[in-house]
């Protein structure tokens, strides 16, 4: 954790505007797209210019490398980093501080101490409350199939190992935690139709309860299931997922998925670039700061208005529902 | 002078040789012997496995069985860097030429100077330059690569690879068919001067007259078996086609009296991009004309201008009722077609079927609405195939299956199966044996003389062979350096006064259309 | 001489073997044998159950339509990298229309926003196929234009417009998935039939996608085999200059390939779209011309040209899928199952190559 | 005897301009516009910074040391898609050495795992050097042999290898990514000297990766300008045929090319190995093949044969580079970035053909 000369620099750069890079894992999907909104309306508010850049899927290291160093080489005033992979980059953080750059990360963990703050939800948290849920709803007994996302990667890492810790100690079996093919949606389907196929005994789904790690397993065990539903099997599994997207929130609400553990991505996009402006201007930022983490289930859809915000359902009353907020349009 | 040899073993013997390839028998016991310090040719027909016996020699291709000797050593190379390297220098029948490469690094390929590996460049220069000073070639540039090089000149790269290494034998498979006369007459001067420095030379071509002019001793191939050989200036021609083609070529040329009829094709003076050169013609039905001239006259050229294959820069084109250029497409619909001197390149798909290639310009008539039915094209396309006399297994084999003459009538058929009114035929009979030559020559003139049912054709015909065009034509013009300079009737014309036109001395050079 | 007569035009040695027919039901017989080692070694015989045997349809749908496209260009002696990402155009294509909405200003003086869905929600559909094919169709059009306009190699050509054509489709759906406001049949195009519970989908036996695919191949063979532009197309194929020479038009009928070849992508395009469920994802169909391309190898196609069939290309998009599903389910890991997959398309090709040298 | 003077083999008109030297100018200057528009553009005059001249080559090493050998095999008429591939089995098997460990027994009866890292410190990142280098030298041969010995077009052989090596690599890896216990200076193979605060790396002037590159190009360069091995490669491109009757050993040399090819390739995973954070990653790499091919097409290299050139493909990959880097800094949206690019290759082709068209 590079201390003093932060506040050093923060008064020479008085002034002149402040120019931010915001690196996410990818620049697909549902959910770095709301935490880019949370990132801009942020920087929009605090008057800095944000740049935002990140490689294709959630597998290419080479490519957010790169991406790091170019902004480097811009001088960007300040980095916001989710990393792909807590222990490959730890050095790609440290050259960037070097070069005297300082680097918030967010959403997943890296290794090391180079940067300035962390920024992400408590995410073995989020697995264990997963766990408890299941653990609930399974009565404390039966077996389970985990789905997890990308090797290495801090985030998802530690939400299955979260839900397997205290899955286990809830009496469950973890019978496979499969990594799935490719950090894509079809990658996550095929992964899962293949693993489910080998469940099915007697056109029934041997399992009872299934956890993914994030929107895009969850996304792609939703449609293996479906799949394995439309074709005449019988799937009595619980279904916990991680996220939400447009889709997984109507797949909750039509009994499809259990539960949801949701993030808050908006706000991470925002308290990631609130610290590291926060830190750039001189101020004193903790090391970590966790965006909290809930678990969402249909009947807190339906009543809970925290929830129900989060999640982008409208506050209006019922002939509106199911509006989605479509800020990106 | 050869005779004095025979004391010491011949420099190379053959003996037995058998090849063959899938179902063909290409080789089956063939027998050859050249002797130090003579041209041998070598003559057969189209198939008759003469270039095949030759990549044996060069370690091309290893024989089924048979052996050879060389200079009484015995003799049976793996592969041709190994033919290479005990003296076999070839020749082959197609232009085998890196495009890519320079001039120098060509004739030095596969024999570059190294040490460890690494080339030689001052002394692959120094033997490059000096293969071809003996061509009377210094002046060619040999940093060039060879694709930049006119056919006759790649043609003498080739020949000056085969010069450059210390070679006991040199094959040559018909180097000529892409030589000027001028070209050849230095290429002459070599092989005589190789000869008498003790090399052995072997000769194939189907130009026995220059068989006759250049050997001391020939062996004949027919259906892979030596049918004879002799001394070349003790056997009259015809004693040799006799032995080629199994039986004597009585008629070669079938002439007829033809009436002329209107005037179908007219040019007038036609310019091309470099070639040809405001050339004029008119072509009448009933009427074989014939263009001569030199290799790159232009007369190639002249055909495909008209056929709209290349860009016409002036000039005007009538053919029938339709003026001005069209397209190949646009002239097939207009009863004219195009028979091109190059089958491989662009004659014929081979990978297609016989009946595929046939109906290829006039698939519109295999059935309405763009459709084609396969059953109608096949009847259509039996009548030619039997005109032709093509011999095959079916209509649905790959042309690629037949031999050279009888994939020249395929080309051939289609013209007919199309119903041209013009035909437009580029070197019809090159590389083609005497005895398809004469099958291909009747039916030329069938179509001309309307005898094969339909009404007469007009034909317009290039060649470089003169006996050819004398024998068959009405009328010829000769092309000179993309000019047409003269054109009288085919009984005014000899060899010589052609050949004195086409090199541009013609006296009268007057173009006269009557 | 005599008349090539049929009993004469058929000998046993060599004539037999390169038949059409013979090459087709040996293709088949290799489908046959991949069939039947999983349906042995698959335990329980899951492998062969009617729910599998669909889903093997289903799965390799998208492979052998694009690839119908990809046969014709391969016989015309191309080649077309960017199918994976023509499909991924036809995909966003589609969920953009699907999802297509507009503010108006609303009764509280709130701004509203209206889904054309809503509004049309029978046409709507409808004009989202036809847009995810036509821009398919224009794409192949553009492929085609610039390899003869500009007269380049097609690799190249579609090496560039693979990048193109994948940016555009990030574009169009802002490099984010799009999530159609309501399902539509399209989305249920690939759905299983035989084991549904509506009535109505059951009725139509197989996925509507599948017949969609069995009925561009047939046309597509008929036109490969019956028509005027087949013929051109072998002939380009097989020797340019000849088919010039011949008066065909080569610019005009490469075009048109090229274009045809757009037309089965987009069907494949609507295929992957229900496939993946509905959504618009840009990344969709990643690599998907290598399976495409292979399908049609695998099949006889030749990348020289003049040589490839529909039938083949279909069973080659078979095997592929059969492989990959066998693998799955006998618990292959995944690295066995790439690894045999790569076998497998250099074995298909060394046996082609084998069988034309014993007819030789 | 006179030797014929450099007058007269040097033609103005013809020769001059398509002189191997005025077509390296013709690509240096594209790439000096290329680096040009974005100094010009982007902001601040951060493009043309030392530490960004240094990230240029940093970021362009892995493509263009791959393409080294890509550049040969496409010379000699071939191609290799299992490039990629061959990277990523390179990672693997570098971390998998750096990773070996075993069980023994403990001091307590406990099972004690050791490394050989900690045994061999020294060593050990030698041998996973070496082994790193060589499983990629057997790939390349591998699909030399397979294409020489069962004759098969190079397109579909290596097709079926990028699945094989891309399998094989997962196998090795089992599935997952490798992390070495320790870094070791393979790891630091990549890092920037310039800006490093260790006195040690500086001297280096540049990174260590960057001078294998440098002298990896020189080598491939001499090889293909002055040894016999170069000119048979150019020779088999220009036409196999002849260069077989010209007693080339074509079948040798070709596996020889798709080897060093493989060799090249090696160093390439090395670099991506460091470059990527010292970690084994099986799927790093994927469809690298593409770009490493299109920065040989752009340096002038024809997918028919018989040329290319090896500071024309170094160019190529520095162009590319440029593009991303260049794109990502004025902060285009990544599908602006890749259509970009998709047009640039395209672009690059049509100007080569009409400089081509321009001298004949
Ligand atoms: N590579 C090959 N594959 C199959 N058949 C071949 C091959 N090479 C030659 N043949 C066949 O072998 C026979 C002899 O061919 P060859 O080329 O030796 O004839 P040639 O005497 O040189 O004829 P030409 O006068 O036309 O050059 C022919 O029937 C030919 O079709
Ligand atoms: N200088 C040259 N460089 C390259 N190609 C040439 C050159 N001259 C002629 N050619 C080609 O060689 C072939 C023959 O040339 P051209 O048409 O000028 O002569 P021709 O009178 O028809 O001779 P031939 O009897 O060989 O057909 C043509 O295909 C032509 O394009
Ligand atoms: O770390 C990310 C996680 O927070 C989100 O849920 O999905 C993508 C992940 O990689
Ligand atoms: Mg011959
Ligand atoms: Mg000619």
């Amino acid at each position: 954790r590079p201390p003093e000369r932060a506040a050093s620099q923060a008064k020479s750069d008085q002034g002149k505007k402040l120019v931010i890079a915001v690196i996410p894992k990818s620049t697909g999907g549902e959910f770095w797209k709301t935490v880019e909104m949370g990132a801009r309306e942020a920087a929009e508010e605090l008057g800095v210019e944000m740049k935002w850049d990140g490689p294709l899927t959630e597998t290419e290291l080479a490519e957010q490398n790169k991406i790091v160093e170019n902004m480097v080489t811009l001088q960007v005033d300040g980095i916001a980093l989710a990393p792909l992979n807590r222990s490959a980059q730890r050095r790609t953080v440290e050259r960037a501080v070097e070069a005297g750059i300082p680097v918030v990360i967010f959403d997943s963990e890296i290794d090391g101490h180079a940067h300035v703050s962390f920024v992400a939800t408590n995410n073995k948290q989020g697995g264990s409350l997963g766990a408890q849920h299941m653990i609930e709803l399974l009565g404390g007994r039966g077996r389970v199939l985990v789905l997890r996302f990308v090797q290495g990667t801090g985030s998802t890492e530690a939400r299955a190992e979260g839900f397997i810790e205290t899955a286990r100690a809830g009496g469950l079996e973890i019978v496979a935690d499969p990594y799935p093919e490719d950090a894509t949606v079809e990658g996550c389907k095929k992964t899962a139709t293949n693993v489910l196929e080998g469940f099915v005994k007697a056109n029934e789904l041997a399992l009872d309860g299934i956890f993914a790690c994030n929107d895009r397993s969850t996304l792609g065990m939703l449609a293996a299931l479906e799949d394995l539903r439309k074709s005449g099997v019988k799937v009595h599994a619980r279904f916990i997922g991680f996220d939400f997207t447009p889709r997984l929130i109507e797949a909750l609400q039509a009994g499809l998925i259990d539960a949801l553990i949701a993030q808050n991505p908006r706000k991470m996009g925002r308290l990631a670039v609130e610290t590291l402006v926060a830190y750039l201007r001189g101020q004193q930022v903790p090391e970590y700061i966790d965006t909290g983490v809930v678990l969402v289930t249909r009947e807190k859809l339906a009543t809970d208005p925290a929830v129900r915000q989060l999640v982008g359902l409208s506050e209006k009353p019922a002939g509106n529902q199911g509006e989605p907020s479509s800020a990106d349009k | 002078m050869w005779n004095a040899m025979w004391d010491s073993p011949p420099r190379l013997k053959m003996v037995n040789i058998a090849k063959r390839f899938g179902t063909t028998q290409a080789l089956n016991g063939v027998n050859l012997e050249v002797a130090a310090g003579e041209v041998h040719a070598l003559v057969g027909e189209n198939g008759a496995g003469k270039s095949t016996l030759m990549k044996i020699l060069a370690g091309a291709y290893r024989p089924d069985r048979g052996e050879m000797w060389l200079d009484g050593e015995p003799f049976m190379p793996h592969h041709p860097l190994d033919a290479r390297r005990r003296g076999i220098a070839m020749i082959y029948q197609e232009l085998s030429l890196a495009p890519h490469l320079s001039v120098m690094e060509n004739i030095l390929l596969g024999v570059e100077p190294a040490r460890w590996g690494i080339i030689r460049w001052r002394r692959l220069r120094e033997q490059a330059y000096a293969a071809l000073s003996e061509l009377g070639l210094a002046d060619l540039p040999l940093a060039t690569p060879v694709h930049n090089l006119p056919p006759g000149h790649q043609q003498m790269v080739e020949i000056a690879r085969a010069v450059i290494s210390q070679a006991k034998i040199v094959v040559l498979d018909e180097p000529t068919s892409s030589l000027t006369q001028q070209d050849v007459e230095r290429l002459f001067t070599l092989i005589r001067r190789l000869r008498d420095r003790g090399l052995a030379v072997i000769y194939i071509s189907h130009f026995l007259e220059e068989v006759h002019r250049i050997s001391d001793r020939f062996t004949v191939l027919r259906d892979g078996e030596t049918v004879g050989s002799g001394i070349t200036s003790e056997t009259p021609i015809p004693k040799i086609v006799a032995l080629m083609v199994g039986r004597e070529v009585s008629e070669l040329y079938p002439r007829r009296r033809r009436t002329r009829g209107p005037c179908i094709l007219e040019v007038e003076g036609l310019t091309g991009i470099k070639k040809p050169v405001g050339a004029s013609l008119r072509l009448h039905r009933g009427e074989i004309l014939g263009i001569a001239g030199l290799v790159g006259a232009g007369r190639t050229e002249f055909l495909r201008a008209i056929f709209g294959l290349d860009p016409v820069r002036a000039g005007d084109i009538r053919v029938g009722v339709f003026r001005g250029a069209a397209t190949p497409g646009q002239r097939w619909q207009q009863g004219v077609g195009f028979l091109s001197e190059d089958r491989k390149r662009e004659g014929l798909a081979l990978s297609l079927s016989i009946a595929e290639n046939i109906t290829l310009s006039r698939v519109d008539r295999l059935g309405p609405l763009g459709l084609v039915f396969p059953g109608r094209e096949e009847r259509m396309v039996a009548r030619w195939v039997d005109r032709l006399s093509i011999r095959c297994e079916n209509l649905r084999q790959p042309t690629w299956t037949l031999s050279g003459g009888n994939q020249q009538k395929v080309a051939l058929a289609r013209l007919f199966f199309a119903d041209v009114d013009v035909l437009l035929l580029d070197e019809p009979t090159r590389g083609i044996d005497v005895g398809s030559k004469a099958q291909i020559y009747r039916l030329i003139a069938e179509a001309a003389d309307g005898s094969a049912g339909t009404s007469p054709k007009a034909v317009l015909m290039v060649s470089s062979y003169l006996p050819e065009l004398l024998g068959l034509c009405d009328t010829i013009a000769v092309m000179s350096r993309g000019r047409l300079v003269a054109c009288r009737p085919a009984e005014q014309w000899t060899e010589h006064t052609l050949m004195l036109a086409a090199t541009g001395q013609d006296q009268e050079n007057s173009i006269s259309t009557p | 001489m005599k008349l090539p007569n049929l009993a004469n035009s058929f000998r046993f040695t060599r004539d037999m073997w390169s038949s059409p027919w013979v090459t087709a039901i040996g293709r088949f017989a290799a489908l046959v044998a991949v069939f039947l080692f999983f349906a042995v070694l698959v335990e329980g015989g899951k492998f062969y159950t009617p729910r599998n045997l669909e889903n093997i349809l289903r799965q390799s749908a998208v492979y052998a339509t694009a690839a119908l496209g990809m046969t014709m260009i391969i016989i015309a002696g191309g080649i077309d990298l960017s199918v994976g990402s023509m499909i991924a155009l036809s995909v966003v294509t589609v969920a953009w229309i699907l999802d297509y909405h507009y503010a108006v200003p609303g009764s509280q003086g709130q701004v509203e926003t209206v889904y054309l869905i809503h509004r049309w929600p029978v046409l709507l559909p409808w004009i989202a196929l036809v847009a995810g094919v036509l821009v398919s169709v224009l794409a192949g059009f553009i492929n085609g234009i610039t390899v003869v306009g500009l007269r380049l190699v097609p690799f190249i050509v579609t090496l560039g417009t693979m990048g193109i054509f994948r940016g555009l489709a990030k574009g169009l759906a802002q490099e984010k998935d799009i999530y159609p406001r309501e399902d539509t049949w399209l989305t249920r195009l690939m759905d299983p039939t035989l084991t549904s519970h509506d009535p109505h989908w059951r009725a139509w036996i197989l996925p509507p996608g599948v017949w969609i695919l069995i009925i561009a191949a047939i046309v597509a063979a008929l036109v490969l085999r019956y028509t005027k532009l087949g013929r051109y197309i072998f002939a380009i194929g097989s020797n340019e200059e000849t088919a010039r020479l011949c008066g065909v038009p080569v610019g005009r009928v490469k075009i048109v390939t090229y274009t045809l070849g757009g037309l089965f992508t987009g069907l494949a395009g609507l295929m992957q779209f229900s496939f993946i469920g509905g959504i618009g994802q840009p990344t969709s169909a990643i690599a998907y011309e290598l399976f495409v391309i292979a399908a049609v190898v695998i099949g006889g196609g030749s990348l020289m040209g003049g040589q490839g069939s529909i039938l083949g290309s279909v069973i080659g998009a078979l095997i592929i899928t059969i492989l990959y599903m066998g693998g799955q389910q006998m618990g292959w890991p995944k690295w066995v199952q790439e690894t045999v997959i790569g076998m497998i398309i250099i074995a298909a090709v060394v046996i082609d190559r084998l069988r034309q040298q014993a007819t030789t």
